[in-house]
C-alpha cells in the first residue's frame, strides 16, 4: 500500500516541487516551462492511475494521513489527503486543464519578462487547487481556499507596473478575503460543535448538527443553516455571485492563460466545491436552498446580458462564466449536486477553449482585445475558428455537444423540482431566458470577429504557433465528446455518489428517480419535449439574424436600445456603487477615525495642556517664594500657629 | 498661680519675638534681636520652673543657652558685616539676589 | 539538571552588555562578529533550555535563593510551558536584532548591542521570575534600556517619543508596584504561588484588577492607552522597534496571563465584558486608523496595537464562556492567546526588519516616495509579501493559528463577539495590501528607486531565518501548544475558579 | 563618665585645635592641611571602631549621652560623609580662595558635633551639640566672602537657624516645666500627674496643653531643619548660594542625624496627647512631596531643582516617620541613608565641572555630556534613576522598604497617593538626561573636570552603593534593622 501513498502526496506535490524550484531557483525560459509542465503531467498522470485503482478496486477512497497540526484537548486536528469520487473527479479535470494551460501559456507568453515568475505561480495555484480538493479536513480546506485566492491575487496583478492591474488584485483579495471572513466563522462554528477538523467527523455528526441551534435574536436558528449561510457567503465571494461578482471582471487585467485557468475553469468553480462537498449540511434547511437558487437564477440572466454590449473579448467571456457559474448554484440550490459537479466539469472545458481561442486572438492581433477592431479572421486563423465555433456551439448547450447534457439537465431538474410559488416560477423563467442570452452574446463575438468585415489594420495575420493550437484542439474535442462520456458517471443508476453522506430525504429520492427516468428514457428526446433546446436554437439563429445579416439593425434601433444599453454598460451600477458607496464609506470611516483619534490624540495635547497648566501652576507657586527674609518668617509663623491651633483642635483641648 | 504667670510671660516675650521679625522691614540686626529674644524668653521657662522641680537642671539649661546664644550671635554677626562688605547695607530687603 | 541554566540565560544578556560596552573602541569587524557569537551563544542556551524541558510538568529548573529576607522576597525563577515560549521567542528576535545592526549599521554598533543586550535580559528576567517584586524589578528594568535606545539612536523628534514611552510605564507600573507589595505582605511572601492561593474579597480583587490592568494595558497597548505606540516605533532604530514590538509588547500579555486571571478571578469574571469591550474597539477602531497611515512604520505600529486587541480578546473571552462550555475550550483559546503572541512577535520583526532594509537604502517613511519597488526590489518584495501574509493571519503562516483559535474561542462565548473578532481579517487585509499596493505595485515615481540595489546575501540570509520560522509556525503550530498546555490548563483552572 | 567612649571625638577635636595652633607653621600649604585632616578622619574611624565596638549592643546610660549600635552606625556614616567633603574641598578652596585652615576645622568642627548629637538622649546635650553641629555650616557657607549669593545664604541660614533652635528651646522649656525632666524619652514618659498639682490655667487642662505646645514646638523646629514643606523657604536659598562641596555636606550628613534624633525624641508615641500627630506629619509629608516634585519641574537652575527634589524626599521620609512605629523608624532611616548617598554623590559630582569657565548653574550646561565626560555621565545617570526610583538602583529598593511600611500599617491610601508626585518627579529627572544623553553633535556644551584619584575612588564607591544596593538590599536593611532597640 506503501505505492499509493506516495502516489497520492506525489500526484498533488508534484506541482509544487515545480512551482517553488522554478520559482526560486531558475532562470532560463526554456528550463522552466519544461519543469512545471513536467510537473503538471506528472501529477495527471498520477492522478490518472488513482482513478484506474479507484475504479477497479471497490470504489473505497483513497485515504492518506499527512500530520498531527496540533495537539490540543480533545480537538483532533489531522491534516491529511482523501481522494474519494468526488474529488478524483474533480483533480482529474483541474489536473488536464492546468496541464493544457501550461503547455498553451509557453506560446502566449513567450516574450514576456516574468516567464519565469509566471510558470512558478501556475504551478503553484495548480498545486493550491488540488491540495484544495484533495485534502480531508477543514483546516487544509481553509488552507487551499485561501491559497488559490493568494495566487490569483498575484496572477492579476502579474503586470504589476500597471496600476489597473493593482487596482484589480486588491480588489478581487479584499472580496475573497470578506468571503473568507464568513467561511472561517463557519469553519470555527462547525470544528467546535464536532470537536474535530476532519470530513469524516463532521458527516458523522451531521445530524447532531441540524438538531443543536443557537439563538439569535432570541429565536432559535438551526446550526446546519447558519454554517450553510455562511459557507454560501464564502462561495459567494469565491464563486462571484450576484453582489460580489464585481471582482471577475476586472481581474481580466491578468494575462489570458490566468483567466482560463483561474477566472473560468478552477478557482471560480472552488465555491461550488464547496458547497457540493457540504451539500448535507444545506440540505436541511429549504428557505438557504430557495436562496441559493434564486441568487444563482439571476446571476445567470441579468449578469450573461451584461455580455451583451460589451466590447472587450476577454470581459464578455468572464460574463459568460458569470452566468454559467448562476447555472451551477441553482443546481445546487435544487439539491441536484451531481449535475452542478457535472456541469462544472463540462464548463472548464469549453469555457477554457474559449478563452484560449480568444488569446490566440490576442496574440495574432499584436494584443488587441477590443471586437470590433477585429473582423474576418476565419479565413486567417481557422483552427482558431473552429474551435470557437464548436465550444461556442457547447456553451449555448447546442445537443450533441457536451454543454448541452449538463445545461439541459439543470434545465429540466429546475423544471421538476422548484417550488410552485412566484420565485420558483422566477428562477425557471430567468434560467430559460439565459439559454437564450447565452448563444446571442457568444455568437456575436463569432460573427464580428471570425465572420464580419475585416476592419482591423494589422494586415497579414498568422495563425499562432502549435503550442496554442494543439491545447485547444484537445479541448474543443473534450467540450464535443467529454458530455456523452462522462455522463454515466454522474447521472443514472450506475453513477459514482459523488456527494458523501447525502440526507436521504423524501426530495433527494423524488429527484434521482427523477432524472434516471430522464436519462434512461434518451435525454435528447425528452430535451425536445422541452422548450431549453428551443431557446437556444432560437438564441443562435437570433444572434445570426441580428449580427451576420443586419448589423445595421443595432445602428438604427439606437434610440429605444440607449437606456438598457447604458444599464448594461454600467453592469447595473455595482461598480458604481462599490466606488463610491462602499470605498468612500470606508475610507470617511478611517478617516473620521483617525480624526476623532486625531482628535483623541489632541485631548491627549489637552493632557499635555493640562501638563503645560501644571507647570504654570508650579510657576506661580514659585514665584510665591520671593527670598525676601521677612516674608519667611511671615509664612513660618502662620504655619506654626495653623499646625498648633489645629493639633489643639483636634486633641479636643481648646 | 505664680506658675500660669511665669508661663504667660515668657510667651508673651516669645510672642513679642515673633511679631517683631514679621513688622520689622528692614533690619538683619533687629531680627538678630529678636532670636536672641526668643532664646531668652525660653530661659526663664527654665530658670522659673527649675525651682519649681526643686533640682538645679533647668538653671544649667539656662546657662548653656547664654552660653550658646552668645556663640551664635557672634557668628550671625560676623557674617552680617561680611554680608555689608558686599551689599553696603543691612537692609534684607536688599537680600534678593538669589532668583529663580 | 545541576548547572542553574536559568540564571545562565539570565545573566547572559547581562554579560554580554557589559563586553559590548568595552568593546566601543575596537573594530567594526570585531564588534560585530562578537556580538554575533554571544547572541548565537543565547540561543544555544535556550535550545539546551527546551530541549531538557518536559512538557507535561509546571515550573522547571527552580531555583530559589533568599534575595531580600526582610520583606521575604527570594531570587526564584523557574521556567513553565508559557514563559519557556516566550524566552525562547526572546532569544531569537534578539539575535536577528543584533544580525540586522551589523547588516544596517556601520557606526555605533557597540552601543546599540549593549542596549539589545540590556533590553534581553531584563525582559528574560520578567520571563522567568517566579517571585513577585524580582519580576517587578525586571519588568521595570526593561523600560530603561528601551528608553535609553530609542533616545540615543532614534530618529528626529526621539526625545518626544522616548519621553511619552517612558512616562506611560512608569505610570502604570508604579501602581502596579503598590498592588504587589499589597499581595506580598497580604501573602507573607512575594512567591506566585502564595499569590495564587491567597483568597481575596471581591473589592480587594477590584482594586488589584484595575492596577493590574493598569500596568498591563499600557505595556500591551490597550485601546484608550496605545498613543505611545506608534510614536515609539516612529522614532526607534530598526533593531529597537523589533525589540520594542516582538519582546516588550508579549510583557503585557504575559503580565495578564500571570497576574489578571489567576489572582483576581472574580473581579477578571466581571470586568470580562469592559476588557472584551475594548479589545474589540481595538481590532476594528486601530484597524480603521490603520487603513489611512502615510507613515509605514506607524501604520505597522498599529497594526500590532490591533493584534495586541486580539489577545486581551483572546483572554478575556474565557471568562464570557457559559458555564455548560467544556474546559478544552478555554484552553484551546488561550493557547491560541500564546501562540498568536508568538506569531506577531515573529512578523512583525519581520516587517520592522524590511522596513529598516528600505529605510537604510532610501532614508524615508512617507509611502507617498514609494511605488513599484516590485520591479526594482523583486526577491525583497517576496520577503515582505510572507510578513505581510503573516500580519494578515494567512492560512500556513503563523498569524493564522492564533487568530483562528482565538476566533475558536470567541464562538464558543458569542456569535456577535466571534462576528466582530473576524472582521479583522478584512481590515488587517485592507491597510496592509493597501500597503502593499502603494509600495510595491504600479509605476516607479520616485527616481531615487531605480538606483536601488536588492538585497545582499546577509539580508537574504537574516530574511529567510525569520521566514522559516514563520512558516514553520504556521504549518506546525504544535511545537508551541504542545509543551504550553500543561501550563495553560492551571491558568484556566483560575479562570475556572472565577466563574464558580 | 567613662571617657574611653568618646576618645574618638577627643581625637578629632584636639587634631583640629592641633591645625590652628599648626597655621603659621604649614603657611596654608593646601595640600598638607588636607592631607592632615584626611589622615585625622581615618584614625578618628579606626578609634571610633575600636573603642565602639566592644560594647556588643548594650547602650550605657551616661546621664547626656549614650553609646549604642544605632548611634555607631549613623557615626560611621557622618564621619563618611566629612571625610567626601575634606577630599572634595581642594577645588572650591583654589577656585574660589578661602581661608585654608579655617575651611578644614569647621568642617572638621561641624563632624565633631554631628557624632555628639547622635549620642545625645538629653535635652541639654542635644541643644547645645546641635548648635555645635550647624554654627559651623553657618559659617562654611559664609566663609566664601567674594559671592554676593553666598553671603546671602549665609545670612538667610543663620537667621532662620537660630529662629527654628529658639522654637525647638521653648518647646523643651514647655515639656520640662510640665515633665521637669530633660531626658529626651520626657515626651514618652506618660506619668506626669505627680508633679503638677492639678491648678488649672488659662483654663486648659495645664498638663495637655503645654506638653502638647511643646511637643508641637520641637516637632516643627525639626521639620524646619529637615527642609519639609511649610518650613523649607531657606533650603532654596542656602542650596543656590553655597558651595558644592559645602552643599553637598548640608544636604547629606544633618539630615541622617536629624532623622535619628527625630526617632530618639518621638520613638514610641504611646503618648496620647500626641497621637493625632501622626495625621499632621503625614499631612505635611504629602505636601511637601507633591510641592516639591511640582515645582522642580519648571526650575532652570540645577541646584534649585536638587533643592525642590530634596523637599519631596524629605517629605518621603517624613511619611515613614510619621507611622511612629519601629518599622517607621528603621524604614526612614533606611531611606534617609540611601538618599542622602545618592545625593551627596550628585553635588560631588558636579562639583567638579566646569563648563566653560564657570561653575554648573544651568540644567542646560549638562547638555551633551556623555559625549564630553561619559564616565560623569554615567555616575549621574545612574544617580538621576536612583533618586527617580527605578528598579536595578538602591532609589527602588528604598521606596519598596517605605511603602511597605506603610501598607503593612494599613495606610495604603497614603502608599497610593505618594505615586503621583513620583511620575511627575520622572518629568524632569528624565529631561536631565535627554540634556546629558540625547544630544547629538553640533548643541554641546564644553565640560571639563579633573579628579584626584581619591575622589573619583570615593564616587566610584557612590555609584556601586548605588547598584549594590539596588541588586541586593537586605544586606544594607540587615544592617540598620539590627541596630534600633526592639
Amino acid at each position: 500500500m506503501q505505492l499509493i501513498k506516495i502516489l497520492t502526496i506525489s500526484s498533488v506535490c508534484w506541482p509544487l516541487a515545480a512551482g517553488l524550484l522554478t520559482g526560486l531557483f531558475v532562470k532560463s525560459h526554456r528550463l522552466a516551462h519544461r519543469l512545471c509542465v513536467l510537473g503538471m503531467l506528472l501529477s495527471f498522470l498520477s492522478i490518472i492511475w488513482l482513478c484506474i485503482q479507484f475504479m477497479s478496486g471497490s470504489q473505497q477512497a483513497i485515504v492518506v494521513d499527512l500530520m498531527q497540526w496540533s495537539s490540543l484537548p480533545n480537538l483532533n486536528a489531522k491534516i491529511g489527503l482523501c481522494f474519494d469520487a468526488f474529488a478524483i473527479m474533480m483533480c482529474l479535470m483541474v489536473s488536464a486543464v492546468a496541464l493544457l494551460i501550461h503547455i498553451y501559456s509557453i506560446g502566449y507568453m513567450q516574450d514576456d519578462i516574468g516567464y519565469v515568475r509566471f510558470f512558478s505561480l501556475i504551478s503553484l495555484f495548480s498545486f493550491a487547487m488540488l491540495f484544495l480538493i484533495a485534502t480531508n479536513n477543514l483546516i487544509g480546506l481553509f488552507l487551499g481556499w485561501e491559497s488559490i485566492s493568494l495566487f490569483s491575487y498575484f496572477l492579476i496583478g502579474f503586470y504589476y507596473y500597471k496600476n489597473r492591474a493593482a487596482e484589480a488584485n486588491f480588489k478581487a483579495f479584499l472580496i475573497n478575503r470578506f468571503g473568507d471572513c464568513a467561511f472561517c466563522l463557519g469553519l470555527a462554528l462547525l470544528i467546535y460543535h464536532c470537536k474535530s477538523t476532519a470530513y469524516a467527523d463532521v458527516y458523522a455528526n451531521i445530524n447532531l448538527l441540524a438538531n443543536t441551534s443557537l439563538n439569535i435574536f432570541n429565536n432559535p436558528v438551526q446550526l446546519t443553516t447558519l454554517i450553510g449561510c455562511l459557507f454560501f457567503i464564502g462561495a459567494m465571494s469565491k464563486s462571484a455571485q450576484i453582489p460580489l461578482h464585481i471582482w471577475l471582471p476586472d481581474s481580466m487585467e491578468g494575462p489570458t492563460p490566468v483567466s482560463a485557468l483561474l477566472h473560468a475553469a478552477t478557482m471560480v468553480t472552488a465555491g461550488v466545491y464547496l458547497l457540493a462537498r457540504f451539500g448535507s449540511m444545506i440540505e436541511f434547511s429549504a428557505g438557504l436552498k430557495l436562496v441559493i437558487t434564486v441568487i444563482g437564477a439571476t446571476g445567470a440572466l441579468f449578469l450573461g446580458m451584461m455580455a451583451l454590449c460589451e466590447a472587450d473579448i476577454k470581459r464578455i467571456i468572464a460574463f459568460s462564466t458569470l452566468s454559467q457559474l448562476g447555472y451551477m448554484m441553482v443546481a445546487i440550490g435544487l439539491g441536484a449536486y451531481h449535475i452542478a459537479i457535472f456541469h462544472l466539469i463540462m464548463h472548464a472545458f469549453f469555457k477554457a477553449c474559449l478563452f484560449m481561442a480568444a488569446g490566440s486572438v490576442i496574440v495574432g492581433l499584436h494584443h488587441e482585445q477590443n471586437i470590433f477592431k477585429m473582423g474576418g479572421l476565419w479565413s486567417s486563423m481557422p483552427i482558431t475558428g473552429l474551435c470557437f465555433f464548436l465550444s461556442a456551439l457547447s456553451l449555448s448547450g447546442i445537443p450533441p455537444f457536451s454543454g448541452f447534457y449538463s445545461k439541459d439537465l439543470i434545465l429540466s431538474v429546475a423544471q421538476a423540482s422548484t417550488p410552485a410559488s412566484f420565485l420558483g416560477y422566477y428562477v425557471y423563467d430567468a434560467i430559460l431566458l439565459g439559454c437564450l442570452v447565452t448563444p446571442l452574446y457568444i455568437f456575436r463575438v463569432y460573427w464580428t470577429v471570425f465572420c464580419g468585415p475585416e476592419n482591423h489594420q494589422h494586415g497579414e495575420v498568422c495563425e499562432s504557433p502549435w503550442t496554442i493550437r494543439f491545447p485547444m484542439t484537445i479541448l474543443a474535442i473534450l467540450s464535443i465528446g467529454a458530455g456523452a462520456l462522462t455522463l454515466p458517471f454522474f447521472v443514472g443508476p450506475d453513477a459514482l455518489n459523488i456527494v458523501p453522506a447525502l440526507p436521504d430525504t423524501s426530495a433527494i429520492t423524488r429527484l434521482n428517480q427523477f432524472i434516471n427516468k430522464i436519462v434512461t428514457g434518451g435525454l435528447l428526446i425528452h430535451a425536445l419535449r422541452e422548450p431549453a433546446l428551443a431557446f437556444s436554437i432560437g438564441g443562435v439563429v437570433l444572434s445570426w439574424i441580428i449580427y451576420k445579416r443586419k448589423p445595421q439593425w443595432t445602428t438604427r434601433h439606437q434610440t429605444w436600445l440607449a437606456i438598457p444599453e447604458y444599464i448594461l454598460r454600467n453592469q447595473y451600477g455595482f461598480d458604481w456603487v462599490y466606488n463610491n458607496i462602499i470605498v468612500t464609506f470606508f475610507s470617511g470611516c478611517a478617516r473620521t477615525c483617525q480624526k476623532v483619534g486625531e482628535q483623541y490624540l489632541i485631548n491627549r495635547t489637552i493632557e499635555n495642556r493640562v501638563s503645560q497648566n501644571i507647570v504654570i501652576g508650579a510657576e506661580k507657586f514659585s514665584r510665591v517664594q520671593t527670598s525676601y527674609l521677612n516674608r519667611y518668617f511671615a509664612i513660618m509663623s502662620v504655619a506654626l500657629a495653623g499646625l498648633i491651633g489645629i493639633s489643639l483642635f483636634y486633641s479636643g483641648i481648646l | 498661680m505664680l506658675r500660669s504667670i511665669i508661663i504667660l510671660t515668657s510667651m508673651m516675650l516669645v510672642l513679642t519675638a515673633f511679631v517683631g521679625m514679621i513688622i520689622n522691614r528692614r533690619n538683619l540686626i533687629v531680627m538678630l534681636l529678636c532670636v536672641e529674644m526668643i532664646f531668652l524668653s525660653a530661659n526663664i521657662n527654665f530658670v522659673y520652673f527649675s525651682r519649681f522641680h526643686q533640682h538645679v537642671h533647668g538653671q544649667v539649661m539656662a546657662l548653656m543657652i547664654i552660653v550658646v546664644a552668645a556663640a551664635e550671635s557672634a557668628v550671625a554677626l560676623a557674617l552680617m558685616v561680611l554680608m555689608y562688605r558686599q551689599y553696603h547695607t543691612v537692609d534684607s530687603s536688599k537680600l534678593v539676589n538669589i532668583r529663580g | 539538571m545541576n548547572i542553574p541554566i536559568l540564571s545562565l540565560i539570565l545573566w547572559h544578556g547581562l554579560i554580554a552588555a557589559i563586553i559590548m560596552s568595552q568593546l566601543a573602541r575596537s573594530s567594526i569587524w570585531l564588534q560585530k562578529s562578537t556580538a554575533v557569537i554571544i547572541s548565537m551563544l543565547g540561543c544555544g542556551l535556550t535550545g539546551y533550555l527546551w530541549y531538557g524541558f518536559i512538557p507535561n510538568q509546571a515550573f522547571q529548573f527552580v531555583e530559589k535563593v533568599p534575595w531580600i529576607a526582610h520583606l521575604g522576597a527570594f531570587y526564584h525563577l523557574g521556567v513553565d510551558g508559557i514563559s519557556l515560549n516566550l524566552v525562547i521567542l526572546t532569544m531569537i528576535i534578539v539575535f536577528l536584532s543584533i544580525l540586522s545592526i551589523c547588516v544596517i549599521q556601520e557606526k555605533n554598533i557597540a552601543s546599540a548591542c549593549t542596549w539589545v543586550f540590556l533590553v534581553q535580559a531584563m525582559s528574560i528576567g520578567a520571563f522567568l521570575a517566579l517571585d513577585g517584586l524580582l519580576f517587578y524589578l525586571f519588568w521595570e528594568a526593561s523600560l530603561l534600556p528601551m528608553f535609553l535606545y530609542i533616545g540615543l539612536c532614534g530618529g528626529g523628534n526621539r526625545w518626544f517619543a522616548a519621553r511619552k514611552y517612558f512616562l506611560f510605564s512608569l505610570f502604570g507600573s508604579l501602581f502596579f508596584l503598590v498592588s504587589i507589595l499589597y499581595l506580598g505582605l497580604k501573602a507573607g511572601d512575594f512567591s506566585f504561588s502564595s499569590f495564587y492561593q491567597l483568597q481575596l474579597n471581591l473589592n480587594e480583587q477590584l482594586l488589584l484588577f484595575t492596577a493590574f490592568t493598569l500596568a498591563f494595558a499600557i505595556k500591551l497597548p490597550m485601546f484608550p492607552l496605545h498613543s505611545w505606540l506608534p510614536d515609539a516605533h516612529t522614532q526607534a532604530s530598526t533593531s529597537g522597534s523589533m525589540l520594542l514590538a516582538a519582546i516588550l509588547l508579549k510583557l503585557g500579555g504575559y503580565g495578564f496571563m500571570r497576574f489578571n486571571l489567576p489572582i483576581t478571578p472574580d473581579a477578571s469574571m466581571l470586568l470580562a465584558p469592559l476588557m472584551t469591550v475594548l479589545s474589540i474597539i481595538a481590532i476594528i477602531y486601530i484597524g480603521f486608523v490603520a487603513a489611512v497611515q502615510s507613515d509605514i512604520k506607524r501604520l505597522i505600529a498599529y497594526a500590532s496595537i490591533s493584534h495586541m486587541g486580539m489577545i486581551t480578546l483572546g483572554l478575556f473571552v474565557a471568562y464570557l464562556m457559559p458555564g455548560s462550555v467544556q474546559e478544552s475550550t478555554r484552553i484551546i483559546g488561550i493557547s491560541g492567546v500564546l501562540v498568536h503572541m508568538i506569531s506577531h512577535g515573529l512578523s512583525s520583526a519581520g516587517l520592522f526588519l524590511c522596513f529598516g532594509l528600505v529605510y537604510h537604502r532610501l532614508g524615508t517613511r512617507d509611502i507617498k516616495d514609494y511605488g513599484g519597488l516590485m520591479r526594482v526590489m523583486p526577491i525583497y518584495s517576496g520577503f515582505f509579501m510572507l510578513f505581510i501574509l503573516s500580519n494578515i493571519g494567512f492560512p500556513g503562516t503563523a498569524g493564522f493559528v492564533g487568530e483562528f483559535f482565538v476566533i475558536y474561542a470567541t464562538c464558543a462565548a458569542n456569535l456577535w463577539l466571534a462576528g466582530l473578532a473576524v472582521l479583522t481579517m478584512v481590515l488587517s487585509a485592507t491597510y496592509s495590501l493597501g500597503l502593499v499596493k502603494q509600495v510595491f505595485y504600479g509605476r516607479v515615481n520616485n527616481m531615487q528607486l531605480l538606483t536601488v540595489m536588492d538585497i545582499n546575501w546577509s539580508e537574504k540570509l537574516l530574511l529567510g531565518l525569520l521566514s522559516l520560522m514563520i512558516i514553520g509556525v504556521g504549518i506546525a503550530p504544535d511545537i508551541i501548544t504542545a509543551s504550553s498546555v500543561h501550563a495553560i490548563k492551571n491558568t484556566v483552572l483560575f479562570v475556572k475558579s472565577g466563574q464558580s | 563618665m567613662q571617657i574611653h567612649y568618646f576618645l574618638a571625638e577627643l581625637l578629632l577635636i584636639i587634631g583640629l585645635l592641633g591645625l590652628l595652633l599648626l597655621k603659621q607653621i604649614v603657611k596654608n600649604h593646601e595640600s598638607q592641611t588636607r592631607a592632615y585632616v584626611i589622615g585625622l578622619y581615618l584614625t578618628t574611624i579606626v578609634l571610633l571602631i575600636w573603642t565602639q565596638a566592644d560594647f556588643n549592643g548594650k547602650t550605657i546610660q551616661d546621664g547626656l549621652f549614650i553609646v549604642d549600635k544605632l548611634s555607631l552606625m549613623v557615626k560611621l556614616l557622618v564621619l563618611g560623609f566629612g571625610l567626601a567633603t575634606v577630599v572634595f574641598f581642594d577645588q572650591p578652596i583654589l577656585r574660589c580662595g578661602l581661608p585654608v585652615v579655617e575651611t578644614y576645622f569647621l568642617i572638621g568642627i561641624q563632624t565633631v558635633g554631628m557624632m555628639l548629637t547622635i549620642a545625645c538622649v538629653n535635652w541639654i546635650s542635644l541643644f547645645v551639640c546641635l548648635e555645635l553641629m550647624y554654627l559651623p555650616i553657618y559659617a562654611l557657607i559664609g566663609l566664601h566672602t567674594t559671592n554676593r549669593d553666598a553671603q546671602e545664604a549665609a545670612c538667610k541660614y543663620i537667621i532662620m537657624g537660630a529662629f527654628s533652635t529658639g522654637v525647638l528651646l521653648y518647646g523643651i522649656s514647655l515639656i520640662y516645666a510640665v515633665s521637669g525632666t530633660f531626658e529626651l524619652q520626657a515626651l514618652i514618659a506618660p506619668s506626669l500627674t505627680t508633679a503638677l498639682n492639678k491648678a488649672t490655667f488659662l483654663g486648659l487642662d495645664p498638663e495637655q496643653s503645654l506638653f502638647l505646645i511643646g511637643g508641637l514646638l520641637v516637632l516643627i523646629a525639626l521639620c524646619f531643619k529637615l527642609g519639609v514643606v511649610p518650613f523649607h523657604l531657606w533650603v532654596r536659598d542656602v542650596y543656590e548660594g553655597g558651595l558644592y562641596a559645602a552643599v553637598s555636606l548640608i544636604a547629606s550628613a544633618p539630615k541622617l542625624v536629624l532623622v535619628l534624633v527625630w526617632s530618639r525624641v518621638f520613638f514610641d508615641s504611646e503618648l496620647s496627647s500626641l497621637k493625632n500627630i501622626t495625621w499632621i506629619i503625614f499631612s505635611i509629608g504629602l505636601v511637601s512631596m507633591f510641592f516639591g516634585h511640582f515645582l522642580a519641574l519648571v526650575q532652570e537652575r540645577i541646584r534649585i531643582l536638587l533643592a525642590y527634589s530634596s523637599l519631596a524626599h524629605m517629605g518621603f521620609v517624613l511619611l515613614a516617620l510619621g507611622l511612629m512605629s519601629q518599622m517607621g523608624h528603621e524604614a526612614a532611616m533606611v531611606y534617609t541613608i540611601g538618599y542622602t548617598v545618592t545625593i551627596a554623590l550628585v553635588f560631588l559630582v558636579l562639583s567638579g565641572m566646569i563648563v566653560n569657565g564657570r561653575r554648573v548653574v544651568l540644567i542646560e550646561d549638562l547638555k551633551g555630556l556623555s559625549i564630553t565626560q561619559p564616565s560623569l555621565a554615567f555616575l549621574l545617570l545612574i544617580a538621576i534613576f536612583s533618586l527617580l526610583g527605578l528598579p536595578p538602583f538602591a532609589g527602588f529598593m528604598l521606596k519598596v522598604r517605605v511603602l511597605t511600611a506603610l501598607i503593612e500599617s494599613q495606610y495604603l491610601g497614603i502608599a497610593v497617593l505618594t505615586l503621583i508626585p513620583s511620575v511627575v518627579a520622572a518629568c524632569y529627572y528624565i529631561n536631565m538626561i535627554h540634556l546629558m544623553y540625547f544630544q547629538k553633535g553640533n548643541e554641546v556644551s564644553i565640560v571639563e573636570s579633573h579628579y584626584s584619584s581619591i575622589q573619583s575612588l570615593l564616587l566610584i564607591t557612590g555609584g556601586v552603593f548605588i547598584i549594590g544596593v539596588g541588586i541586593y538590599p537586605s544586606e544594607l536593611f540587615q544592617w540598620v534593622s539590627g541596630f534600633y532597640p526592639s
